[in-house]
């Protein structure tokens, strides 16, 4: 069945039992982001390791979201591969998630280049063939990724 | 239960109902109230006008555009007659419902006093309205400094209407509401809000995108002033809207965009403005569109609209008692089928709507997930989302047994992993 | 002469190029500029959408709709390609020109401040601007105190840029004006007045209705911020329309209509609007309309559009020289094929144009009469109305003949009542 | 020719020699019609009898018109109708002309009940065929109700 190559066993485990899930102090930045066309919600806090690093310390991420099984467990996916690593590590995953969306289901041709980076997230590649899912999948890594710009910005406000 | 319709017959007359998707499902097409499927008899109308009449229209005096012409005009005589206007120079075309409620709220809120909205004014709409009928609203009163105030809805997803003398008050300039919601199916009762209107003589715009393609609609009858309603939900094609209005009216607002076709004089410092309907028809018109919404009138006419809607309540009445008898299924909107049209929202459990819509997909059942533009409604019954399956006159009982085994197939397959097919 | 086209072979596409009129004469259609013929896969096109893919757009995840939405966003890619636009999402889609030229009026009249029109700021439009281009910015102007000012025309038919300087002013907050008059075939020195217009820091509004349609459009190389076209004369089907902007200008601006589809947000209380293009795009599109549009853009590239702007070219000199051979025709517009599209006006001694074309259309010639919508245009030349030929990519010489051989008899139709047929 | 059911002789006689063109003293109104799709224009001045008779004679009416042979033809012999005769009698005549007018071309029915009070004006009802140009045969006729409406008011107010 077709439907199954989107409906990973993985994702829908991220699903039922979301991993990094609720809203934690301290953070240094919130966004509050939806997708318009069918209401998913997702608010994420963003907290960087202290001091001046250029490239410093994804501490934690959290969340709370409301939507269907492909957007929260993308979310869920996501704080996995983000949380710990340095903002250049999570930049690469984040860069390769969307390379990943962006096949429209052909995703043989990067499968090398993203496998890696992506461990768990690759079982997304089944939605990238359905377009109407991928602003679903998407949604949690767009809020990172604002999320940790305001951060930034704070941070070399600060 | 049987239908006043001949379904099996009338199917045949829609192309894309012999559909197959997911290599070999058949299509079950449960989302009408999103855009209706079209039969043959509009796309033929639509055809044999480019191959045979395509001219512009009003402004030639040659063979093609003479019959484009009345082709054009003929259509609106088609409309005028199938809403009881009682001329046809109150009925005119937009592209859609939302250019409709556009234009009126805009030329509502420029015409001059006493018309006009001005600082301290009130409009009135409904927290069930299609947001097509709540931003244009948002808008011109933000422009114009009048408020706005709507009436809520009851827990069985009906408007609650049990403070109307004072939610519709003397102040109050405009009053817009949905005759038939999209997403709760609720068919309001228009005839107690146009009365309070009027007590207070405030101008009854009606929203009828649900109501024209599924029930008789007789807008002498509904007291109105103005009614909107979209040629893509009734058999017509999409790009082609209708605007009726009392013709008193209309002669006295402005005209909402300029341009050919809408002029009687036009000198580089002013214009003067032609007559209705043309006044509110800038540009060339949607000629096709208009020609093609005149056959899906004819054929809808041809039917019955009656018959129409009763066949419609039959399905809807059938959908709601199966539907509930879904074990974890909860309808949002009215549970019984009195006062409701053909749409049937619903929760399963706590999946999803996007999940439940997916699966179904792969099964061949297309349902509409989302707010269905009609988000205040989601947040009013505390759900982001619902999964709605809307009925039309070709939906048959068979295509809503599918739909119920098709939930009992996605509660499978999210269920336990055990459960999993 | 000869054409770069296969004209034969491209008259085949068009089914009503096969239609005879007045029980025998073959149709010479010559009034592509009011509306153009569409090709079988313009309508095959069309038939297949409502047959196979009708769905409503954007907001479904079944088959149909996604299907739906990738014609409807893929109609969008083409038509940027089309023109060039640097980012698809600067392609709004709309009714047609009309709406498009409105939307830029309203929305730049709303704007915050520094766009917004204020009491005092000044609008430049040209003599020879269709009613489309003259009214909204009419209406816009008249609500905000802004003042409309404009560039006159010459003798011949060009736009008078003599006193450039003086009527686009530091106070000018846009230029509009028309890339390729519909009255006079004028085709105008866009550069000069992007250039000018860029110095005061204005806006540029371009009416390219007769310019997408019959030469090749650069919307990149053209300069302007805002250019608005018509699906319905080049090829495709009424009903749509293209208004392209800046992408940076058009975030800036705020939208036009309210309503399903341009939204981020809604409650009651207030919205959010979409991101580009849907901002724009209130309300269910014109979706059939939009996959005819890019069938037709696909039609015209197929063929090459310089190729098209060559054959009109080498038929304009054409039908130049033979027309003002006939004795007491006078071309209203420049009197050479330079700088020039292929809708030829002129007025025949003093017979009214009217006259002129009830006769013509009596041997099976379709020529439009009136003002062409332009009606400062025929005031500025002293006459009533015009009769204009206008040709286009299925145009022949031999039609051109038609016409000539037409017009003769015309004369002899009115002329002493001994010289009647 | 089919044509020429419109272009009746005497029609183009008319608007080769038109009757009582050009605009004269004294009027009790003045009105300017156009007709906005194909620009043909009247200005019209209409001349009641003086006294306060319930039905006036229509002393004159004169005019200037740019337009189609059909509109300047319609005008010059709605003139030949209107003129000397009482305001009862021009107005059956209007009632009459737009009677035909509305027959489109199928005038069998209502010949009987026109021909005598029409005239001339008979040689219109090929023009009823021709739906854009019933405006132009109908724009003189307009132009002077309006007038004449204008000038019973102005009358009835002195
Ligand atoms: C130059 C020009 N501008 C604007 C328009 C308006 O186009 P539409 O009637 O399709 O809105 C036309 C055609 O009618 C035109 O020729
Ligand atoms: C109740 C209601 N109002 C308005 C609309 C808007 O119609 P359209 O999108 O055709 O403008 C719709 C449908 O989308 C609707 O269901």
């Amino acid at each position: 069945m077709k439907l199954e190559s989107m409906y990973q066993e993985i994702i829908l485990d991220h699903y039922r039992r979301p991993h990094h899930k609720g809203l934690r102090e301290p953070f240094d930045a919130e966004v509050h982001h939806v997708n318009p066309t069918c209401g998913d919600e997702v608010t994420l806090r963003v907290r960087l390791a202290d001091g001046c690093s250029e490239n410093p310390t994804v501490q934690d991420v959290s969340y709370d979201s409301l939507g269907c099984s492909i957007s929260m467990a993308s979310v869920s996916v996501m704080t996995d591969l983000v949380v710990g690593k340095s903002l250049d590590e999570a930049t690469r995953a984040y860069d390769a998630f969307l390379t990943l969306m962006r096949t429209k289901g052909d995703s043989a041709s990067v499968m090398d280049e993203v496998e890696d980076v992506l461990e768990d997230a690759v079982a997304f590649e089944g939605v990238s063939k359905y377009p109407a899912r991928i602003k679903c999948a998407l949604l949690g890594w767009m809020a990172w990724k604002d999320a940790t710009a305001r951060a930034v910005t704070t941070k070399e406000m600060a | 239960m049987s239908s006043p319709l001949d379904v099996e017959r009338v199917r045949k007359d829609f192309p894309v109902l012999e559909r197959v998707v997911h290599d070999d499902k058949p299509l079950v097409y449960l989302d009408s109230a999103a855009t209706s499927q079209k039969p043959r008899q509009v796309l033929d109308a639509i055809d044999d006008y480019y191959c045979l009449h395509n001219s512009n229209v009003h402004r030639g005096i040659h063979t093609l555009a003479e019959e484009a012409t009345a082709l054009y005009e003929g259509a609106r005589d088609k409309v005028a007659g199938f809403i009881n206007a009682a001329d046809r120079s109150e009925v005119v075309f937009t592209k859609n419902s939302t250019e409709a409620l556009n234009l009126a709220a805009n030329v509502i809120a420029w015409a001059e006093s006493p018309l006009g909205l001005r600082d301290g004014d009130e409009v009135v709409i409904t927290e069930m309205e299609h947001h097509s009928n709540i931003v244009p609203w948002q808008m011109v009163t933000r422009r114009t400094g009048a408020t706005l105030s709507w009436f809520g809805i009851t827990d069985d997803g009906r408007l609650d209407l049990s403070d109307i003398d004072r939610v519709i008050t003397e102040r109050t300039k405009v009053v817009s509401f949905v005759l038939v919601s999209n997403i709760l199916g609720t068919v309001n009762p228009a005839e107690q809000i146009v009365r309070r209107a009027r007590e207070v003589g405030a101008l009854v715009v009606v929203d009828a995108s649900q109501a024209a393609p599924h029930l008789p609609l007789d807008v002498q009858a509904l007291g109105a002033d103005l009614v909107a309603f979209t040629g893509h939900k009734m058999c017509g094609p999409t790009g082609i809207g209708v605007l009726w209005g009392r013709r008193d009216l209309l002669e006295e607002l402005p005209p909402f965009m300029g341009g050919g076709e809408m002029i009687e004089m036009v000198t580089m410092g002013s214009s003067t403005y032609a007559d209705l309907p043309h006044k509110f028809e800038a540009g060339t018109p949607p000629i096709a569109q208009a020609v093609g919404l005149g056959a899906a009138v004819d054929y809808l006419s041809a039917l019955g609209m009656d018959k129409v809607a009763e066949h419609e309540h039959m399905i809807t009445a059938y959908a709601l008692d199966r539907l509930q008898a879904v074990d974890g299924l909860r309808v949002i909107g009215p549970r019984t089928a009195q006062d409701r049209g053909a749409a049937i929202s619903f929760v399963l459990g706590d999946l999803h709507p996007h999940d439940v819509g997916q699966v179904l997909d792969e099964l061949g059942i297309a349902v509409r997930v989302g707010h269905h533009c009609a988000r205040p409604v989601c947040q009013r019954f505390g759900v982001p989302a619902t999964t709605r399956a809307s009925f039309y006159l070709y939906s048959t009982t068979a295509e809503v047994d599918a739909l119920v085994d098709g939930l009992e197939h996605v509660k499978r397959f999210f269920g336990a992993p055990g459960g999993r097919p």
